[in-house]
């Protein structure tokens, strides 16, 4: 697998209704989806991938891209539950980079959960199909007291039979007023070509650099993985060598040129 | 569909008497001519096949309604309907009403998450709201408040004897109690089902 | 009185499904098995006279309704308001519910990949699911089930009406299998071996 340094096109809620069919570039409305399982799979079946080998970079990226775009507008709650499927793809992608024996039993796979839970979604949204269409045909059907009743003039009629209890069972079921709306913008989803350009960046300040530094402001799973995915990326180019004193002791990399010329082999610690 | 059909699945639908002219409103190709004929056609089938329900002419309006010589089978259910009460639905819009006020009808739906202008409608025809002025923004929509008259219903004064919205279940625990002191034994079971999680 | 007048008196008077054992309270000599003869009776006469209504089974109720080809004449009055139309958000969590009940709060979201929480507040609130009881676990977490106004919701007499549940969580056992062809070379099978679209 290679880093591919074009950025993916990804437009979103800009473009008129139409869902996407057909090659990128895609255009995804993400107020359409109910989270980030339904547009997964969207991203899937519009694309006729098959579910079983999935194209975890190429679906990771688009994923990536539409997320970024309507994250702004979305409540932090959703927002997060986007940002937490964004960062399993990314430690899937991540996963799928380090070395395994050539023939796996799918249970290894590391794909294998993700596929298990898009194709049960799936299947739920079958049945969502089947409650809808009993709920149309219900709706058709009416029982008495459908029609609302004529309204009478207030002399004529009896008095309301309401008494204060009832009054207040009711208000006290009343929601609370939504609190004022404090928007904290949501880290930012970061991408292994970044994180990758980043390393480069510093490299040219600096012989050697210290792992952590490299999502240290940001802290995020997201800014981990991504950074931990481009290193591997990296050492797998022969651009870096990586370089752990013990466990759980920093994590330095060094810098070995273009060519890889820096002596060492490829140790991976 | 015939007019028959038609003005039978209408008087069905309803609870309270409709005149010939609402009835009519189901259709537009309807006269009121052609509704009271259909109904005269209705009631002789029900005689002829002796349906237990009839079409029963009430003041200016038609209601079905069960032939009295059943009355004893259905004095067996508790559930006749005694005075005029209000839906659930009109109830919750009247407590978001009494506390919120003044407030307009996109808001009370948004509290409630479904349509609100019928029972708005049905609040304003009780006088229990009223429109008490207009909000601002598109369409300067319509504000509701409690009438003199939703004073009255409770013997209030003011609107500052209903309890603030944070004492309510201290409020309603002590009517609860008070309630139980008074009715021992008889009728529980319908307020246990409502209000108690 | 026959009992088909006695029967249709009491779901004439009902405006929510009564089951064979309640109707047969209208009468001390009416059995349940009378009730249901009854009801049968009652329906093909219905059928043959060409009535606007008929008596429809929900849940293991009985309610007599409008016939459905009706709906445009009626929907042309003021309703009063019966539970909506369910948001995608909602049919989804009952859609989990329904094959997997009892089941907790955060299984569903599992599934779901989003929180629950307010949808099924809303759906407890519209009496389409209850708390059925509590799982094993820290803070013994509530379980949801459907109620019976579920069934009336969606016009069903019974949840068997549903495709079979064993049509559903079969994905594990077929994920291997489909893995195994994948890997010999051949993955088109794969997709029509889960019965997608």
């Amino acid at each position: 697998m290679t880093v591919d340094t074009a950025a993916p096109q990804i437009l979103t809620r800009t473009r008129p209704r139409s869902p996407i069919v057909g090659a990128e570039p895609f255009f995804v409305e993400l107020d359409r989806f109910q989270g980030p399982l339904d547009l997964l799979l969207h991203l899937i079946r519009a694309q006729d991938i098959d579910i079983f080998d999935i194209p975890i970079a190429r679906i990771t990226k688009q994923f990536l891209g539409a997320i970024n775009e309507g994250l702004d507008d979305m409540q932090l709650e959703r927002a997060g539950e986007f940002l937490e499927m964004a960062a399993s793809l990314v430690r899937i992608k991540a996963q799928l980079l380090l070395p395994r024996p050539d023939r796996l039993d799918w249970e290894e796979d590391p794909r294998a959960e993700l596929v298990r839970r898009l194709l049960e979604y799936e299947h739920f949204q079958d049945v969502v199909h089947v409650l809808q269409r009993a709920e149309a045909q219900r709706g058709r059907h009416f029982g008495k007291g459908f029609i609302e009743p004529r309204p009478m003039s207030v002399a004529s009629r009896d008095a309301l039979q309401l008494t204060l209890a009832e009054l207040l069972e009711a208000a006290v079921r009343i929601p609370e007023p939504p609190p004022p709306i404090r928007v904290r913008p949501p880290s930012l989803v970061v991408t292994v070509e970044e994180k990758v350009s980043l390393i480069q960046r510093l490299f040219e300040k600096a012989k050697r650099i210290s792992f952590k530094r490299l999502f240290g402001p940001w802290g995020t799973r997201a800014h981990a993985t991504a950074a931990l995915l481009a290193v591997l990326e990296m050492a797998k180019q022969q651009a870096v060598r990586i370089e752990q004193a013990a466990p759980f002791a920093p994590i330095w990399l060094f810098s070995r040129g273009p060519d890889g010329a820096d002596g060492s082999d490829g140790d991976q610690s | 569909m015939t007019p028959e059909q038609i003005v039978e699945a209408t008087l069905f639908a309803s609870q309270t008497p409709l005149t010939a002219a609402e009835i009519a409103r189901a259709d537009g190709e309807l006269s009121t001519g052609a509704v009271r004929q259909a109904i005269a056609t209705l009631r002789e089938a029900y005689e002829n096949e002796g349906r237990a329900f009839q079409i029963y002419e009430l003041g200016d309006g038609f209601q079905v309604l069960t032939r009295p010589e059943f009355a004893p089978y259905l004095e067996r259910f508790d559930s006749v309907p005694r005075a005029p009460y209000l839906s659930a639905a009109a109830l919750e819009t009247l407590a978001i009403v009494v506390y919120r006020q003044p407030i307009g009808r996109i808001e009370i739906e948004e509290v409630r998450g479904v349509s609100a202008s019928s029972v708005l409608r049905t609040l304003v025809d009780w006088e229990l709201i009223e429109v008490v002025g207009r909000g601002e923004g598109l369409g300067r929509p319509l504000l509701y408040g409690t009438t003199t008259r939703f004073l009255d219903h409770f013997g209030m004064k003011e609107l500052a004897e209903l309890p603030p919205p944070e004492e309510l279940p201290v409020v309603l625990a002590e009517l609860q109690e008070a309630f139980d002191l008074g009715a021992a034994g008889e009728t529980s079971t319908a307020d246990d089902a409502v209000g108690v999680e």
